[in-house]
């Protein structure tokens, strides 16, 4: 890979190059002394922007922390948001954000040339690990994306978990897909195909800013589609949420059972109580159990089904595209007149060369399918289980793992209500 | 109350207006950019085929006038519409948000009781549909993927190194459609730019220059180009060894490397094998028995145990490695180790045994076949082993080995024997001049820099020439075994007493010299700018290759060695008499 | 975890409510799988295709500048000497149709057919040469002017010109020698000997027998009527002189179409045949061209195919057969082209 | 991964399930920290303190145009610049004038660039001077063929820091035949040509 990147260049440039630098036109002298310019260029940015923006995350994470959990004010939680959207998203044109940088620090992982600006880990970390600590606070609105969505979130409309339910399962293909295209250098396609930096930027390409308005005018009714059904950060964050040390609730003390905020989610993401013994005899258990002799079946089964497509993935690398351009040439005995197969044979590298470079790529590419796929399918069969598994709830609880702690169950509360009547002061947790 | 709802009607017209101006101006901005994607003023063809028009008919004032108001107009429009999309993209933010807060005023509800409970199915009929759901899905999304698999991979190839199945197919039939395709390509230029600029059957310098193709690397000159080499090492205790692997059959051949293949031969008076190792994990990827050539002898002549039955390096272009042995077998494999061709040249009669290292130049494989009898240089097609050329020469046997200095498209074989320093056009095989100036039994080869040939030999002299006439001489430290190596402005040897001596090209001057414990029978190196030389008992001294004696380091790889060094980057393979080493750093 | 007791009654819809969701869910269900599919349907069914491959909208045509129409060449035999230069200067024949080259920091003569006759070594490499009738070697070696014999013994060294000068080329005529001086942007006229008689060239920018020198690329060559013609590359003209170094005439026109010159500096060199019909080397375009006597194109003698894209300072000689020598540094040969 | 079988509900039952629950729970909070560290770790050993921006590695690019079309802004962030002492100030532009130009004046029909950036004002016999608008340029290179071509090549392609919003993901170096489009550390700035001697004086 390297190689080919080192010995590709212009045909026109290693022609001055053979010259041996040699200038064709010499510098003139100016009898009437004038002075050449000097190349304008603008300074490069300053990297006192990088290093604010992750203090601005620091802050802005523990801010809606505070307002989450300690607080628990869902105007805070809603200004906070705002101001993300300003900051991040309007002021900073929103590269690079913690869903981006997930392909950086992939990359910096499996590709050895490859330095990654401390700043892009930090925004990496950071939200895991507040998540971890205190569930998804970067979702409640740190997020712009996460922000706008809760924005145009006008008409909630709660979806029914058979739709919501195989929908949630595209961020894990879309974090595998990601993953693996971001390892074997060919793309960053979370970045690639955001769907709101378009309008943060004024400038997208078609495509994508339909893409965009899309989600958003899906958004006005269901609520954050892009965070539910897409975001593969979003996975990661579940993860650490699950198992976070704290967690909002939607009551401040002992929920009354009163139904209320029953519908208040607009992302569905509570908990309803549930009394166990209610599945008819037998058939619950046994589910269980094959699902279990499954699972392995399940988990070879996605590697299988997934390795079959290595091949098509793979011919998203430039390489492998370029190479199956050469081989098509080399097999009609003719030249494809793309400006790719033209640079490549004023490269002078050899075609065995290049082949061998695919080869590698696909390689990976076959590996990582296996890989994936394989996670995915166990994915598949812990969420087949889960729903065959049934836990004793007697509250309305926030789904730990969906709750993106937007706060907007609060003002259902009744007993919010009494607490914030009686002290101002209220404990969350 | 009357002031709320005041409020909420007011919000409900401004919500409807928003929307309406938002749809009206979205519908232009996707007007405008269909427009502008389908013909794009700045890109279109009106202008170029006026101004063809303009070139075949003189100079019509009428057609400049023409061209000058349709490029002002294209230009206008192609800006204006950039300008218009801008706009209309503020317009279209700005509104957003007053549609959204508007409505969000609108819908604003008195009080949270109105909210209605839903009924909904118990617990179980939930899950039981999310399961159908899902499995219904991922089925699907399964039977896809077979689909596109099965579709697919009828349109892409096989590259990858892993599936067996696609990999030996294509390595051999690209080695053959490489050629036919750049020639294809060609069109009208030149045969001259098909071998050098568009890929042939062979590498071109840069590629060989990139590996370690032959004895003491790219054209047996002694000088690598590799970078990041260890300088500390120690095969007993294992630091910096990458990997190390017992081989199985004697030989003092040093390795050549080229991509991830690792080349070395070994023999013994009735046996000869090459072998092929993965260089990065040490992997015996293949060996290879060289057996019923024709005309080759049932037992290999004596020899001598300085010598061996093989102590020729091999040579590769990467899609071919040859090797040669004391019976006069030469044989070319493929990367795979399947054989490519074989002959034998003869048996040699040679009292130590012929040990001279192949080298190639572009599609001709050289082989320098001094014996007792006579001396001659031979090419063969490295494609089919049929001769290309074969040059006798003057003067008697030596064990030294060709090297090539490439010319431009041409190139140079610079060639010992005794009493002879011979140069030779590698095309042709002509001879360009020869100078006589050596004695002895000539084991050096000869070394190459600025332009001069440096040679020298125990019981003669050390000569510089440049084209036939002697520059200088020198008469004090002289090589015996091992070869010298020109570098920038000096020229390095060694000798089997252990003395390392550095001279200056210019005059013969010697700069430097410094005596080791141990004598030198594998050749110096010159790599990463520094002096590698392994002395007998398989201590390697890297010293910095300048006017200075710098000592740099000594590391052993704790087994008697009389090999020359191959490097990778970062690498460097070295052949003791029992293994193989691959050293990195860990 | 999970039980299996009873399962407690779940509240009943009415009808209606049943049938719509039941609708809604299917039409749902359809609706995804078919995104589904057709995504699939896209990826597994799109067959790459290299036969069209996307223009580029901003493509500048360069491929066919340097092409030159078969109609447009003349027809000529082409065969090659190989010289052993890396680099090499200047080129040069005498009467006798020996070839003098110079390069890598030595003058080399060849027999016409390319064998070996003397080399002998000079501090720097000639940077334009000249033999006179009598065999004397003129040599340039940028701002002095040596003499030797054709075996190579120093004759005489002539005092250096101004520190900066650099001579691209030596034409004798008679007793006098034109030595066209790039730095200076003039011709100077010496006697034989050595002795200076005046500059061609005004320093004045503005007149019209000014040279124009971009690049160290300044040839000068004499008619068959001895009067003195040399290349304007500036201009991109060759113009003459007569004898009392008045501009007479010129000619050539800017373009990059194959009777014109173009790019910088062209024509690099030229020579004069003996029928007074001019052979000029180009660069950037690497060609070789015939003009007749006034100057009107005639054909093209080899185009950019026949030489490297990036070869410059093509020397042209021309011997007593009317052949065209042309030296091309790049590939250390001399094309020797016969009309 | 197999945190998705966790139970993550307040524990009601009594006794041992709590237990067992709670410490199954923070092995995962341990495991959990356990790989951020690590990754952070590792990447942390790769990393460096400045920031990466996009920029053309002048001698790969090839002038395919791409820039021009890909570029994620109407009008793309890739710029000409002009190594103003690479120039040779000719009269005959290889970059500014249409190949098969006959008279050497600013006539739009004689002119390359299809944006009319590149600005031609007269210096001395025989020498001109180019000048890049760049907020006419659209990166589209036409300029820089033609000067590589038959020039200096002091005119070559280059992403302007001010107008690049700097994507994590450069649209522009996917479709690069070239892979001319690389990541540097913001503190080197512009990759620009460096200018080499002139052979005169």
């Amino acid at each position: 890979m390297a190689k080919l990147k080192y010995i590709l260049s212009s045909f026109l440039l290693t022609v001055i190059y053979q010259l041996g630098n040699a200038q064709r036109f010499p510098a003139p002298e100016f009898e009437s002394g004038h002075i050449p310019p000097k190349t304008q260029t603008i300074a490069p940015r300053g990297l006192g922007w990088e290093y604010l923006d992750v203090i601005v995350l620091f802050l802005a994470l523990s801010i809606m922390t505070w307002f989450v959990l300690k607080k628990r004010s869902r105007k805070g939680i809603f200004w906070t948001s705002i101001f993300s959207i300003v900051y991040f998203g309007i002021i900073r044109v929103g590269c690079v954000c913690s869903v981006g940088s997930i392909g950086n620090v992939t990359l910096s992982l499996f590709q050895a040339d490859y330095v990654i600006p401390v700043t892009v880990i930090a925004f990496f970390v950071l939200p895991l690990i507040f998540t971890l600590l205190f569930g998804r606070t970067f979702c409640a609105g740190v997020c712009f994306m996460g922000a706008v969505q809760d924005l145009v979130n006008i008409k909630p409309v709660s979806l029914p978990s058979w739709i919501s339910k195989p929908l949630s399962a595209i961020p894990y293909i879309y974090l595998t897909l990601a993953l693996l295209l971001a390892a074997s250098g060919a793309d960053f396609i979370i970045c690639r195909y955001d769907p709101f930096i378009g309008f943060f930027r004024m400038n997208a390409p078609f495509g994508m800013l339909v893409f965009g308005a899309a989600i958003l005018i899906l958004g006005i009714f269901v609520g954050r589609p892009y965070c539910r059904f897409l975001c593969p950060y979003g996975v990661l964050l579940s993860w650490m949420s699950k198992i976070s040390f704290w967690h909002t609730t939607i009551t401040p003390t002992a929920c009354i059972q009163c139904k209320l905020c029953d519908s208040s989610c607009p992302i569905d993401a509570i908990d309803k109580p549930v009394n166990m013994n209610t599945e008819t005899d037998g058939k619950g258990r046994n589910r269980l159990i094959s699902l279990i002799i499954l699972l392995p079946l399940f988990i070879f089964l996605g590697g299988f089904l997934s390795s079959l497509l290595y091949k098509p993935l793979s011919t998203i690398h430039p390489t492998v595209k370029l190479a199956e351009e050469i081989k098509w040439e080399t097999e009609n005995n003719k030249k494809t007149e793309s400006e790719e197969s033209k640079t490549f044979h004023a490269s002078g590298i050899q075609i065995s060369q290049l082949f061998t470079d695919a080869g590698h790529v696909q390689t990976i590419f076959y590996a990582g399918t296996w890989l994936g796929g394989s996670l995915l399918g166990l994915f598949f069969g812990i969420s087949l289980l889960r729903t065959s598994v049934v836990r004793r709830q007697t509250d309305y609880e926030p789904n730990r793992g969906n709750c993106v702690s937007c706060g907007k169950c609060y003002k259902y509360c009744p007993v919010q209500k009494q607490v914030a009547e009686v002290s101002p002061k209220t404990d969350g947790v | 109350m009357i002031d709320t709802s005041g409020i909420k009607k007011l919000s409900k017209y401004l919500a409807i207006l928003s929307a309406s101006i938002i749809t009206i101006v979205s519908i232009f901005m996707i007007v405008n950019y269909v427009q502008l994607s389908i013909h794009n003023p700045i890109t279109g063809s009106t202008i170029d085929n006026l101004v063809k028009k303009l070139d075949s008919s003189g100079n019509e004032q009428e057609l400049r006038e023409q061209i000058r108001v349709v490029d002002l107009l294209s230009r206008k429009a192609y800006f204006s519409s950039l300008w218009q999309l801008k706009a209309g993209a503020w317009i279209l933010v700005g509104f957003g948000m007053l549609l959204i807060v508007s409505i969000k005023i609108y819908t604003q509800k008195e009080s949270i009781e109105s909210v209605l409970i839903k009924k909904q199915d118990s617990f179980w009929i939930v899950k039981s549909k999310e399961r159908k759901m899902m499995i219904t899905s991922v089925g699907t999304i399964a039977v896809l993927a077979i689909i596109i698999s099965f579709f697919s991979n009828k349109y892409y190839d096989n590259f990858n190194t892993v599936n067996k199945k696609g990999s030996t197919i294509l390595s051999l039939n690209t080695s053959e459609n490489n050629q036919e395709a750049s020639t294809a390509l060609q069109g009208d230029t030149t045969v001259k730019k098909v071998d050098s600029v568009l890929v042939a059957d062979f590498p071109t310098d840069a590629e060989i220059k990139q590996n370690h193709p032959s004895f003491r690397g790219p054209f047996g000159q002694g000088i690598n180009f590799k970078t990041r080499l260890p300088i500390s090492w120690d095969g007993v205790s294992g630091k910096n060894i990458m990997w190390k692997k017992p081989i199985a059959l004697p030989g003092l051949n040093s390795p050549v490397v080229w991509g991830n293949n690792l080349f070395i031969a070994g023999a013994n008076a009735t046996t000869r094998k090459v072998f092929c190792y993965d260089r990065l994990t040490g992997k015996l990827k293949w060996a290879k028995d060289i057996k019923n050539i024709p005309g080759s002898p049932s037992v290999s002549p004596k020899v001598s145990n300085d010598a061996g039955y093989s102590a020729s390096g091999l040579c590769t272009d990467g899609k071919r490695v040859y090797a040669i042995f004391t019976t006069g077998d030469i044989i070319c494999l493929d990367n795979e180790g399947k054989q490519v061709w074989a002959k034998n040249l003869g048996v040699p009669s040679n009292h130590y045994g012929y040990s001279s290292s192949l080298q190639f130049y572009k599609d001709k494989l050289i082989i320098q076949y001094d014996d007792s009898k006579s001396c001659k240089l031979i090419a063969l097609s490295t494609r089919t082993g049929i001769e290309v050329w074969k040059t006798k020469r003057e003067g008697q046997i030596s064990w030294s080995s060709p090297i090539i200095v490439p010319k431009g498209n041409s190139a140079e074989i610079i060639v010992n024997n005794l009493p002879y320093v011979a140069c030779y056009n590698a095309e042709t095989g002509k001879e360009k001049w020869k100078t006589s100036c050596l004695s002895g039994e000539i084991g050096p080869s000869p070394a190459y820099g600025n332009g001069m040939v440096f040679v020298a030999n125990e019981y003669a002299k050390m000569v510089a020439i440049k084209s036939g006439k002697v520059v200088w001489e020198n008469f004090e430290y002289l090589p015996d075994v091992s070869s010298p190596v020109a570098y920038k402005d000096f020229v390095f040897f060694t000798t089997s007493y252990g003395d390392m001596v550095c001279i200056n090209q210019k005059d013969g001057a010697v700069l430097w010299h410094h005596e080791f414990d141990n004598g030198f029978y594998g050749s110096p190196v010159i790599a990463d700018g520094k002096l590698y030389a392994i002395d007998r008992t398989g201590t390697t001294s890297i010293v910095e290759a300048g006017k200075e004696f710098k000592l740099k380091g000594q590391s052993s790889i704790g087994e008697k060695s009389d090999c020359t060094p191959a490097f990778a980057n970062g690498m460097m393979y070295i052949r003791g008499y029992k293994n193989l080493y691959c050293i990195g750093k860990k | 975890m999970s039980t299996n007791k009873k399962e407690k009654s779940t509240l009943k819809q009415p009808e209606k409510q049943i049938k719509r969701r039941n609708f809604l869910k299917t039409g749902l269900q359809a609706a995804g799988f078919l995104s589904l599919a057709s995504v699939a349907g896209y990826f597994g069914l799109k067959k790459p295709d290299f036969e069209h491959p996307a223009k580029n909208p901003y493509e500048l045509g360069l491929d066919s500048i340097g092409k030159i129409a078969k109609e447009k060449f003349c027809d000529v035999s082409v065969s090659m000497l190989k010289i052993p230069f890396e680099t090499s200067k200047a080129l040069a024949v005498d009467k006798d149709d020996n070839i003098y080259v110079s390069g890598d920091k030595s003058i080399l003569i060849l027999t016409k057919e390319g064998n070996n006759i003397t080399q002998f070594d000079t501090d720097i490499t000639a940077t334009a040469l000249a033999i006179s009738n009598i065999n004397i070697i003129y040599a340039a070696f940028e701002n002095h002017i040596a003499t030797y014999t054709n075996s190579g013994e120093l004759l005489k060294e002539w005092p250096s010109f101004k520190k900066e000068s650099y001579i691209t080329s030596l034409v004798i005529n008679g007793s006098k020698i034109f030595i066209a001086d790039a730095e200076l942007e003039v011709v100077h006229e010496y006697d034989t000997d050595g002795t200076y008689h005046r500059s061609i060239g005004s320093k004045d920018k503005k007149q019209a027998d000014s040279f124009i020198l971009p690049s160290y690329f300044f040839d000068v060559a004499l008619a068959p009527d001895n009067t003195l013609w040399a290349a304007n590359t500036g201009k991109h003209k060759l113009v003459s002189f007569n004898s009392d170094g008045k501009l007479s005439t010129y000619w050539g026109e800017t373009s990059a179409a194959v009777e014109d010159f173009c790019g910088c500096c062209n024509p690099s060199h030229f020579a004069i045949m003996h029928d007074g019909s001019f052979i000029t080397a180009e660069k950037g375009i690497v060609r070789v061209k015939k003009y007749n006597s006034a100057g009107k194109f005639e054909c093209a003698i080899a185009g950019p195919d026949h030489f490297e894209t990036s070869s410059t300072g093509l020397e042209i000689a021309i011997n007593s057969k009317n052949d065209i020598l042309v030296l091309e540094p790049a590939v250390r040969k001399i094309h020797i082209f016969k009309i | 991964m197999s945190e998705n079988k966790i139970d993550t509900t307040k524990p009601t039952q009594p006794g041992k399930p709590i237990k067992r629950r709670d410490f199954l729970k923070n092995g995962l909070r341990a495991a959990a920290f356990l790989s951020i560290a690590s990754i952070t770790g590792y990447s942390l050993t790769k990393s460096m303190s400045d920031d990466l921006v996009w920029q053309i590695d002048p001698n790969k690019c090839v002038q395919c145009g791409r820039c021009a079309t890909t570029c994620v802004l109407n009008i793309s962030a890739v710029k000409c610049m002009h190594i103003y002492k690479m120039c040779g100030y000719c009269d005959l532009c290889g970059g500014y004038f249409k190949p098969q130009v006959k008279n050497l004046d600013t006539a739009a029909e004689n002119q390359l660039c299809p944006t009319k950036a590149l600005k031609r004002s007269f210096v001395e016999t025989p020498y001109y001077q180019y000048d890049v608008d760049e907020e006419l340029c659209n990166g589209c290179g036409k300029c820089v063929k033609g000067c590589g071509a038959f020039g200096n090549g002091s005119l070559h392609l280059q992403i302007n820091h001010n107008v690049c919003k700097n994507c994590n993901q450069c649209a522009i170096s996917k479709v690069c035949p070239a892979d001319a489009i690389i990541r540097i550390p913001s503190k080197k700035g512009y990759l620009l040509k460096t200018g080499f001697q002139a052979p005169k004086s």
